[in-house]
């Protein structure tokens, strides 16, 4: 019984925690928007926490610089199991305009596995959200307390 | 009263003595031995003040002994008397027990000094020169013990004198304890120039109704001396040097019991000399309770601001002797019931005081045992290579901020009771401030010592050895006991002790024949009723009964939980996983510790904080100033009400 | 019997899960009414219980740097802390533990949350988390005065006119049964201003926006709470949820205390069910409402606020017991 | 009797002058033995009775001849060595101090402080 309370709950408080990796901050600022009147992604549970630790999905904006490589795979690390990453905007997927600059060390899923990614310079939030209620039923799929 | 029972005070008193000159006359042979000697000479103490248990606390007598059986001569006292009532024997039960337990932390804790002999025997006649202290019925000896007990004190405290600020502590505290010495002793003499004799029962029977000038002025000598040796402020100079460049087995008597004795003699001037004088005078009673006040808060600010361990920890005592002094302030009040409540939270306090703040010293002991060093700044993160180290230090910790159900919580309540009910409202205010400022320092031990990152010199320090560990475990266990059963401690010790304080007729008649105090007084001496009924609505047991369920129910609610999570999988400490969340950067050293603390407190106190800083500038003129200042200023006081 | 009905007591009905329920029922009240202010649709009702279950169910990870036992013994102790309140706050005048409801007692026993936070947070090892015990202690520092003075004015109002020994009462249930004579505390002009310190105390001591900066997410990674993870920060979340309903229930006991449906046992689920409004109406005013409008301030503006504003009327409300009862 | 009085309250008070006024070491150690002198000469004189011998008992006792108070005389023996241990324990504290410090400036010996 509790355990069906937990996969519930799973899909129902997702909580985000935002990685920037070099970003231009057109993506963050639209990830912001999703928090406001407008969008209120709270309705869905979703919160962004201060920690890592508290994630259980990650956004990760920006192209992955050489710079900010180390620190966002370290970053992933620290976030307890389970776990969703969600790459949102072009650059994590593609690289985008930055592509074969010499401080970019390409796309995220070169590095990790990428559950979501959402396409867009910058996406749209109705975008975002519909990437971030695909990363809940990933979540939901990592079932059961034996993941852990 | 059976025989053998008035032998054992001089028992008590004079085997650590005549150990003190076997070790001195031996020199350094056989250290080996004279560390079981030691021990042994201040367990024999222990055990003759568990032994007065059964005449004076059970069966209610006061013991007495004339030295040499120079009994009185016509009701004059000729002697020099030994007395213990149950306020003696409970001052002698914490000497003796805290000394005991500090002979046995020495044992390994001073293994890598020299000069051991030196060492114990001026422990042995710290220890004996304490119970003399508390046992004599004689106000001169008193003085001498005193003497005894700062000459002891200082030796120790310059006793690791490769170290500028043992030396550096030593000599303040000589000029100022010696001052505070010469204080006490000119007031003894202003008395005997009065009364014409020094034992305390005749003093307080003769000086009944024959107050005047000079014997006021004795008083406020004698209280500013007293107040010198249990650092009320301004007098309150002395003990953080010393407390921090002390051994720490040192640290812990100096701290732990010998404050009280300064106490002791307070009490027994203002409750027992002066009784008609002060007792139910609320100017004695507003004087004691601003002065607690004072350096309660005074205390409490300047802990908040230190780096070092051992001298926090002082600061720390200074500000806990505040609220000893003003339960006994409130103790003054002419309310009765309110008096005893006061009195007995007074009491309760000293306890505890002597308990948690010994298992703090021993704690910075430890840690000065392992790492070399008390300085906060440097330390950090012994919590995973001491744990046990670690608990004992949350216990105290958790004591002294008065955290139910340990001790400190009943005591300090006793007093807020006691201070509100006797209409002191803003000290219960401040008191209460001042709880919360004690958590907040010893926090900051807490946090820079014994948590957060490990220095990369101390990576391969170990546990302190199992005789260091002892006697901490004894005090902790004492604090949770003394927290959890008062209703035990009240009724065996602290009850008691509050009737002899109260009980000056049964004191002088012991010494005398029967009638003589009421003789003298031309009345029946009033001693207010002991009853802890009155204090409060706290009943441990009912708590700790709770405290119980809850657990259990925790536990079962946890194995609910965890059902089906037992698989552990191996975990790879190196794993990026479990290094510390710094945004996302390499771990790397960062530990907040000691000054750190509570910026936003400091910054917007920075007036306050400066000042107290600037005004304990460390020159020894200053120090004497203040305490000739506050002399001068008692006296006056003393001189407008009385 | 007796042991049946305390153990009932203690984990059933003021208890452990009733404020478990309660507890986090109120805090799902307080982020929708937050919403619904910030013209949001806001989460559902009930998802601080979806947070809390998830948190329970996901891993956990103890850093290298933490001091492993009080890691975790932390958030269990603290937990335990605010439990044991609850049941020394009475409903209406009803004590469940006879004679040892008082106000000192609970003061104290409020200090045990606070410190449990920190002890996690100093044991956790990280320097966020030592900026944010260092920012807690100060914010518990600074809205203990202001309540010392609230609790000593709301005595000696009730200690006057009960003509206890120095004017003064410390027990909570003297303060109910004065009230169910003479009327709410709150309807007499000497004691609005302390209320109203109260109120402002609340926040505070629960840890919500204007002086949440200790736990403040988004500059110091939630401060002391930035190495737990799932269950241990579970029971956190927990921990600060039930201490908003003791902190409200606490209000209503002292200025709303003598309005219950009779007293005694027999009205209890009436009673409680009315406190249960009352303490959602005081947390709706006190902690949602400044919430939704008022923005973090620093720490040190944390000690100056309350060491002025909240302890001035708390001064305000103490003159004007004495001044009433001369 | 009242020259004693007065030459003890002056020897306190040139104590107290000297540990309030002197940095120098030794001289605050002088001021602290001054001070004890002038206690002691305090208690002498609070003992004397004018006209009385010397506490002794011996065969050519005069009849009618009384004692000084002997209990004082006693008092000032135990706190004249009392004061000499204290001056024998400062100056040695002194000569660390110098050892460790290289100066006997009470303003320079001031590490411990705040």
């Amino acid at each position: 019984m509790f355990n069906r309370l937990i996969e519930k709950s799973r899909a129902k408080s997702p909580w985000i925690y935002h990685v920037n990796s070099g970003s231009c901050n057109g993506c963050d600022i639209e990830l912001v928007a999703l928090l406001g009147p407008r969008y209120d992604c709270e309705r869905l549970g979703i919160k962004l926490a201060g920690s890592p630790r508290h994630a259980d999905i990650v956004v990760v904006t920006g192209p992955i610089t050489s710079q900010s490589k180390d620190r966002v795979l370290r970053v992933l690390s620290q976030v307890p199991e389970p776990k969703v990453v969600v790459s949102l905007g072009s650059c994590p997927m593609s690289c985008n305009v930055f592509k074969g600059s010499y401080s970019v060390e390409g796309p995220l899923d070169k590095w990790t596995h990428v559950d979501v990614s959402v396409g867009g310079c910058a996406p749209k939030p109705e975008a975002i959200i519909d990437g971030l209620i695909k990363a809940i039923e990933i979540l939901k799929e990592k079932r059961g307390l034996n993941n852990v | 009263m059976n025989g053998y029972s008035s032998i054992l005070p001089l028992m008590a008193i004079m085997l650590p003595f005549l150990a003190a000159f076997i070790i001195a006359l031996t020199g350094n042979k056989a250290l080996g031995l004279k560390r079981v000697l030691a021990v042994i000479f201040t367990f024999i103490p222990l055990l003759a003040v568990i032994l007065l248990f059964k005449p004076i606390i059970e069966n209610g007598h006061i013991v007495s002994y004339w030295l040499g059986n120079w009994v009185p001569e016509k009701t004059w006292a000729i002697g020099i008397g030994l007395e213990i009532d149950a306020f003696g024997l409970f001052c002698g039960l914490i000497i003796t027990l805290t000394c005991f337990l500090s002979s046995i932390f020495s044992i390994r804790y001073m293994e890598k000094d020299n000069g051991l002999e030196k060492y114990y025997t001026m422990f042995m006649l710290l220890t004996a020169s304490m119970i003399g202290f508390v046992f004599t019925g004689d106000l001169f000896n008193m003085y001498v013990m005193l003497e005894i007990m700062t000459f002891a004190a200082i030796g120790l405290t310059a006793f690791r004198n490769h170290k500028y600020k043992s030396i550096e502590a030593g000599f303040k505290y000589i000029v100022i304890g010696s001052l505070g010495s010469s204080l006490i002793l000119l007031g003894t003499v202003l008395i005997y120039a009065q009364a014409h004799t020094l034992n305390i029962a005749q003093i307080s029977a003769i000086l009944h109704g024959n107050y005047n000038a000079v014997t006021i002025f004795a008083l406020a000598l004698m209280l500013t001396g007293y107040a010198v040796k249990a650092f009320l402020v301004p007098c309150h100079t002395w003990p953080a040097d010393a407390h921090m460049s002390a051994p720490s087995s040192i640290s812990m008597l100096l701290s732990g019991v010998m404050s009280k004795t300064g106490i002791f003699g307070i009490i027994r001037i203002l409750y027992m000399i002066y009784r008609s004088k002060c007792v139910a005078a609320p100017s004695m009673e507003f004087l004691m309770i601003f002065w607690g006040t004072i350096t309660m808060l005074i205390g409490a600010s300047m802990a908040i601001i230190q780096t070092d361990f051992k001298r926090l920890l002082a600061f720390s005592s200074v500000s806990q002797i505040g609220y000893v002094i003003v339960g006994f302030g409130v103790g003054l009040s002419a309310k009765t019931s309110v008096a005893v409540t006061g009195t007995m939270g007074g009491l309760y306090h000293m306890l505890n005081h002597a308990m948690f703040k010994s298992l703090a010293f021993l704690c910075a002991g430890a840690v000065l045992y392992r790492t070399g060093t008390t300085d906060t700044t440097k330390l950090g993160g012994l919590a995973k290579k001491m744990p046990y180290t670690t608990v004992l230090f949350m216990i105290s910790l958790a004591s002294i901020a008065g955290m139910p159900p340990f001790n400190g919580f009943v005591s300090k309540w006793l007093i807020y009771q006691s201070t509100f009910e006797a209409g002191y409202w803003p000290v219960t205010i401040i008191a209460l401030l001042v709880s919360v400022m004690t958590l907040a320092y010893f926090i900051k031990l807490a946090q820079s010592v014994f948590f957060g990152k490990i220095h990369k010199e101390h990576e391969n320090i170990k546990e302190i050895p199992w005789s260091m560990r002892v006697p901490m475990i004894v005090l902790a266990a004492v604090c949770i006991f003394a927290g959890t059963f008062w209703n035990v401690i009240s009724d065996k010790l602290i009850e008691p002790a509050a009737y002899a304080i109260y009980n000056i007729q049964g004191y002088i008649d012991v010494m005398f024949n029967k009638g003589y105090a009421q003789n003298m007084f031309n009345h029946e001496i009033p001693i207010p009723k002991m009853t802890r009924a009155m204090a409060g609505y706290w009943s441990p047991i009912n708590w700790l009964l709770l405290f119980v369920v809850l657990i259990i129910g925790f536990i079962v609610i946890a194995s609910l939980l965890s059902k089906g999570n037992k698989k552990e999988s191996i975990i790879d400490l190196s794993d990026t996983k479990y290094d510390t969340f710094t945004g996302g950067e390499k771990e790397y050293f960062s530990h907040m510790a000691g000054n750190d603390l509570f910026w936003g407190l400091k910054h917007q106190f920075r007036g306050y904080f400066k000042t107290l800083k600037n005004a304990h500038s460390g020159i020894v003129n200053d120090y004497v100033l203040w305490v000739a200042a506050c002399a001068a200023v008692v006296t006056i006081y003393l001189f407008a009400v009385l | 019997m007796d042991i049946l009905v305390y153990i009932f007591n203690i984990l059933i009905f003021p208890g452990f899960l009733f404020c478990f329920f309660f507890g986090l029922l109120l805090s799902g009240i307080d982020r929708k009414l937050v919403a619904r202010m910030q013209r949001r649709i806001g989460p559902p009702v009930f998802q601080p219980f979806y947070d809390f279950f998830k948190l329970i169910g996901k891993g956990h990870i103890i850093p290298r740097g933490a001091a492993k036992k009080t890691f975790m013994l932390a958030p269990i102790i603290g937990l335990l802390g605010v439990v044991i309140i609850s049941m020394f706050i009475p409903i209406f005048g009803y004590v469940f533990i006879p004679r040892t409801a008082d106000m000192i007692v609970i003061l104290y026993l409020l200090t045990v949350p606070a410190v449990a936070l920190i002890l996690g947070g100093s044991s956790s090892g990280s320097p966020y988390s030592g900026v944010g015990i260092s920012r807690e202690m100060v914010t518990m520092l600074s809205y203990e005065l202001p309540l010392v003075i609230i609790l000593l004015a709301v005595g000696s109002k009730v200690g006057h006119s009960l003509g206890e020994i120095g004017n003064v009462t410390f027990s909570l249930s003297k303060v109910a049964e004065y009230q169910s004579k003479n009327g709410m505390l709150i309807c007499s002009l000497s004691m609005i201003p302390a209320a109203i310190a109260f109120l402002l105390c609340i926040p505070a001591e629960v840890g919500t926006v204007p002086f949440d900066v200790a736990e403040a997410e988004t500059e110091i990674c939630e401060g002391p709470l930035v190495e737990y993870s799932g269950k241990y920060l579970a029971l956190y979340k927990l921990m600060s949820a039930i201490k908003m309903f003791i902190m409200g229930s606490l209000f209503v006991a002292l200025f709303f205390g003598g309005t219950g449906f009779g007293t005694g046992i027999k009205f209890l689920p009436l009673n409680t069910l009315l406190m249960m409004i009352l303490v959602i109406i005081t947390i709706s005013i006190s902690v949602s409402f400044l919430r939704a409008i008022v923005a973090r301030i620093k720490v040190e503006h944390t000690l100056k606020f309350f060491w002025t504003v909240p302890t001035a009327l708390a001064f305000v409300s103490l003159i004007l017991t004495y001044v009433t009862t001369l | 009797m009242l020259l004693n009085y007065i030459g003890a309250f002056l020897l306190i008070v040139f104590g107290l002058y000297i540990i309030l006024v002197k940095k120098n070491l030794i001289k605050i150690v002088v001021g602290m033995s001054l001070l004890d002198t002038g206690i002691n000469l305090l208690l002498v004189s609070v003992g004397f009775r004018p006209g009385g011998t010397a506490p002794l008992f011996m065969n050519d006792l005069k009849p009618g001849s009384f004692f000084v108070d002997p209990v004082p005389q006693a008092l000032t023996l135990t706190s004249i060595v009392i004061g000499a241990c204290v001056t024998a324990l400062a100056l040695s504290l002194v000569i660390k101090v110098k050892e460790h410090y290289g100066t006997i400036d009470a303003d320079k010996v001031r590490r411990l402080n705040g």
